[in-house]
């Protein structure tokens, strides 16, 4: 595969035009917001945690696809999990997209997989201005965690 | 075709190649590159003649003084003006902001107004927003036609008395749109207003005479001209430069300094505080010597035929929609477009790996973003280095992020 | 004494002759020569990477934000700061003036007090002025002692509650006095004032640490320290920039742009509006590294060495009357005189013709020359390229000039 | 003689040391002032015009040796003549300070030499940078004869 076939992953696409948990959360919400000045994505996030678990998320973003699908993937994989797991997933995801000397190429299958359609985006590490696409939620969603604990 | 392609061997970066694949520069909207000519005169000026400018008796000093001078003069001439009307700045930016506070901060009261376009870089919005604040002046603004050239119609309704300055581009970084430049210079004097043109992307694209322009001040800069970063100008009538006060104080920019208070030098050194950017006028000087060389009406020439000719192509492609005027008498060379769903930015990404550099965003022109309902698009951008089979890359390209997104 | 003499073949300029012979170039304290490595690197930066930096998604835009915000961080670090506290603006000057308008402009009110010394540059007044037209503050001074350093015995009677900036010189460009930068500091604390601290000729020559310096800006450029014209940095505590406003509006320093109001970047870009200085910046960190390289330490020992024979020297000379302190740990390697009544331009002129270049004037220092009685100075200053010979030479033209004016 | 002896002749280290019609005029003279703002040199000017001829003058001037002796010496010239003698007086000056391919040395006593111990003068032509310094006295007499006709 090409670096951009690797990219543009069909289930990239899939999750940039069709965002999961798409919307806002009625009553009073944990809410954040995160934007990349300098491409102008946007990406804003509601959450509500009980007894420290996540019950409930939506996202409103704008951007693109690696932003909004690296988003709408994260939307996927955080309701019924704790603040400590997701902790926990955001510290996997930044590991996954830290470039380093002699990456493997992407393998879904590897032992220890966890990230399931999250592992896609291991094409973006090619692109090393597109990571802060696929950061921004993540980036994000760490903020909102911030506010439960305070 | 106008045919400059003898000239790409003067621009060495174009031998360079990208992701494997040749440079092909899309991007002189963003900054333009530099040919050799340019490069050797700023090393040549480090190299032997280096040296601060003015008030230097040693031999250094007055060989960089005439240098930087007569970098003025050539400036100057480029644009039909006088050399001590012509104000060296850091760019377009610092001289737009320059008036908005040297007249601006001394002229504006509350209630004034200061007629924009909804197509303006920020460099000519923000700098009046800020003075607003400091006098209570406040902006209002022309709306577009159609096919996204200034809709003028509307003017009676907003030229009052009460409009103090009219600001507005000679051509719009997005859309390529010309601005009304004669309308907004005439509606200006008809109510005593100053008119402030940005020819950030006029100058360096058409032959430009400040004498037929009618406007009070113009602002440019040398980096979208074939010129190095760090300069650009700011021509003003001669009263209204002298009716304007400096913003900067420091040196070179005084005539006497008192304890409490200072008396300004003559225009255009009151406007020059402290060590200019002198390797970088030099550099300018040669741009423009540059540019006279070749031609600004052959240059003009070219750049339509390849806008043209980029037009006509771009409209092959399914889901591209193109942002601007379609008829070339009415705008430059800035093209921007969307392609379906594939963000701008995912386009630009797709186009590095071909080694095209294009540039995605809003272009420094929110308002427009937000009046044209969009976040962001992608633009190509030419200059006299840029031949037509740069633009069938480009086609093909787009047609290959059409592919990656399954776009049918 | 410290011999850096085979530093001098990294600077090609040295290798000019002038009226006949080599250059001896003793004006560094208004501009310096720069090396090749700082040559090569704008250079280099023109022909392979330029183009617009940040928001640029293609290869080029990418390299050139990267090598732009490394200059950032190299400068940064060269004074012991954090990157995200250092803005890059065109100069000294400009850095002054942005903090007499971004923060003047908005903290300053009538009645308020700002604390200069009588020797400042132009640079460190004239902005002052300005911005007290505008806002009702007022200045200041404090005079010099019989060394023509700083007297801040008077310090109780001008610092009231009323001083609202302290601003004044690492280390004055005529006398070479250094400032009473530990006093002034903590003066200005005292009261609640903020410190401005002009560094144009105390970074270059001396190791610089922002946090044992205890002010709150501090403003240099980088023509001074073998950087490029057109550009310079403003260093300022955090919570400092984040009360300043920005003085010029335009691209990049933006966060949103509404119609009628913006939201600003964080810092440091909210001062850096519209195409920076780009391959000047990195021309500055190319700068760094090689007074890195070398060792401020050890450039400082070689200047003092060299300043203190300068001092010997010019002392057997009948007539010559130098101005400012005897004690190498009281000041810099600017050294000014007189010689009889030879005037400072004739002295220029004299030494001019056996290819000495120093500067005759006022020095952008009008109200010192003023304190001092005198209209000009001549004035001998050095860098790390200097050997003693240049200073034996100049000894040797002083003589000349005696013998022609008739003095014996 | 190099070029240096040439710029400094005694003539005009005398002129510079001894300036002529040193002060102020009493009264209501004519004044114009001049001023390099380049170098700081400056330059004050009194006269009384009477019938079209100049009956007294006065000068104080601050500068260099070039600046100050160019003005002495015009300073000995003036009185006595006629407003259009001086304006001739001044474009002879003019022309002789002006850099022309191959210039000939100084020759006082050429003939038509009309201009006195101003000849010396000629000196500063081999140093361009210094030749305002020469014209700042003229120029500023130039601007008090205009004066005399409004
Ligand atoms: C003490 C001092 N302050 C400020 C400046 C102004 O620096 P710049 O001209 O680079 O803005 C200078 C240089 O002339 C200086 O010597
Ligand atoms: C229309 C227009 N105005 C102003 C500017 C600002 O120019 P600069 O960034 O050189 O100050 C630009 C360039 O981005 C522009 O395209």
């Amino acid at each position: 595969m090409t670096g951009l076939d690797e990219l543009y992953r069909e289930v990239i696409l899939d999750h940039y035009r069709n965002p999961r948990r798409q919307g806002k959360l009625q009553g009073d919400p944990i809410h954040a917001e995160g934007s990349n000045p300098s491409c102008g994505d946007e990406f804003f996030l509601d959450l509500f945690v009980e007894d420290n678990v996540v019950t409930d998320a939506a996202m409103r973003g704008l951007g693109c696809s690696i932003s909004q699908a690296s988003g709408s993937m994260m939307m996927d994989m955080i309701v019924g999990k704790s603040v400590e797991e997701l902790r926990e997933l955001i510290q996997k995801f930044k590991v996954m997209m830290s470039i380093s000397e002699g990456d493997s190429p992407i393998d879904e299958d590897r032992p220890g997989s966890v990230l399931g359609d999250l592992e896609a985006l291991q094409g973006v590490r090619k692109f090393p201005v597109r990571i802060k696409c696929a950061d921004l939620a993540w980036a994000t969603l760490s903020e909102a965690l911030d506010q439960t604990t305070s | 075709m106008t045919d400059l392609r003898a000239l790409r061997s003067d621009f060495p970066i174009l031998d360079r190649e990208i992701n494997g694949h040749p440079l092909i520069y899309l991007d002189s909207a963003a900054t333009t590159q530099k040919p050799d000519s340019v490069l050797d005169a700023m090393d040549e000026y480090y190299r032997l003649y280096n040296a601060n400018v003015h008030r230097g008796a040693h031999t250094l000093a007055t060989e960089a003084t005439e240098l930087y001078e007569g970098s003025r003069s050539k400036v100057a001439r480029f644009i039909g003006a006088e050399p001590d009307q012509l104000v060296f700045t850091r760019g377009t930016t610092t001289a737009i902001n320059y008036i908005a506070y040297g007249w601006g901060l001394n002229h504006l009261k509350e209630g004034d107004k200061i007629l924009v376009t909804i197509m303006e870089h920020h460099a000519n919005l923000v700098p009046w927003q800020l003075i607003s604040r400091y006098t209570g002046a406040e902006l209002v603004y022309l709306e577009l036609n159609d096919d996204l050239t200034v809709d003028t119609s509307t003017l009676d309704q907003v030229l009052t008395d009460d409009v103090a300055i009219v600001a507005f581009s000679g051509m719009s970084n997005v859309t390529g749109a010309l601005g009304p430049i004669d309308v907004l210079a005439e509606a200006a004097r008809s109510v005593g207003a100053i008119s402030v043109l940005d020819g950030a992307q006029l100058v360096p694209h058409t032959p430009v005479d400040v004498a037929d322009l009618g406007v009070d001040f113009l602002a440019f800069s040398a980096h979208k001209m074939l010129g190095p970063t760090g300069i650009g100008a700011l021509w003003g009538k001669p009263e209204r430069l002298e009716e304007m006060e400096p913003t900067e104080g420091g040196g070179e920019m005084i005539n006497t300094v008192e304890r409490n208070e200072s008396t300004w030098a003559p225009v255009p050194h009151k406007f020059e505080a402290g060590t200019p950017p002198i390797a970088e006028a030099i550099g300018f000087g040669a741009a423009v010597d540059y540019l006279d060389a070749v031609g600004m009406d052959t240059i003009a020439a070219h750049e339509r035929e390849i806008t043209a000719y980029t037009l006509d192509r771009l409209s092959e492609i399914p889901d591209l929609t193109i942002y601007g005027p379609r008829d070339v008498t009415l705008r430059g060379s800035a093209v921007s477009f969307e392609l379906g769903d594939v963000h701008p930015h995912d386009i630009a990404t797709i186009l590095d790996q071909d080694g095209i550099a294009v540039r995605a965003g809003h272009h420094c022109a929110r308002p427009l973003m937000k009046y044209l309902k969009i976040p962001a698009t992608a633009r190509a951008s030419f200059y006299l280095y840029n031949v037509p089979e740069e633009v069938d890359a480009l086609v093909e390209s787009l047609y290959k992020a059409r592919k990656l997104f399954g776009l049918t």
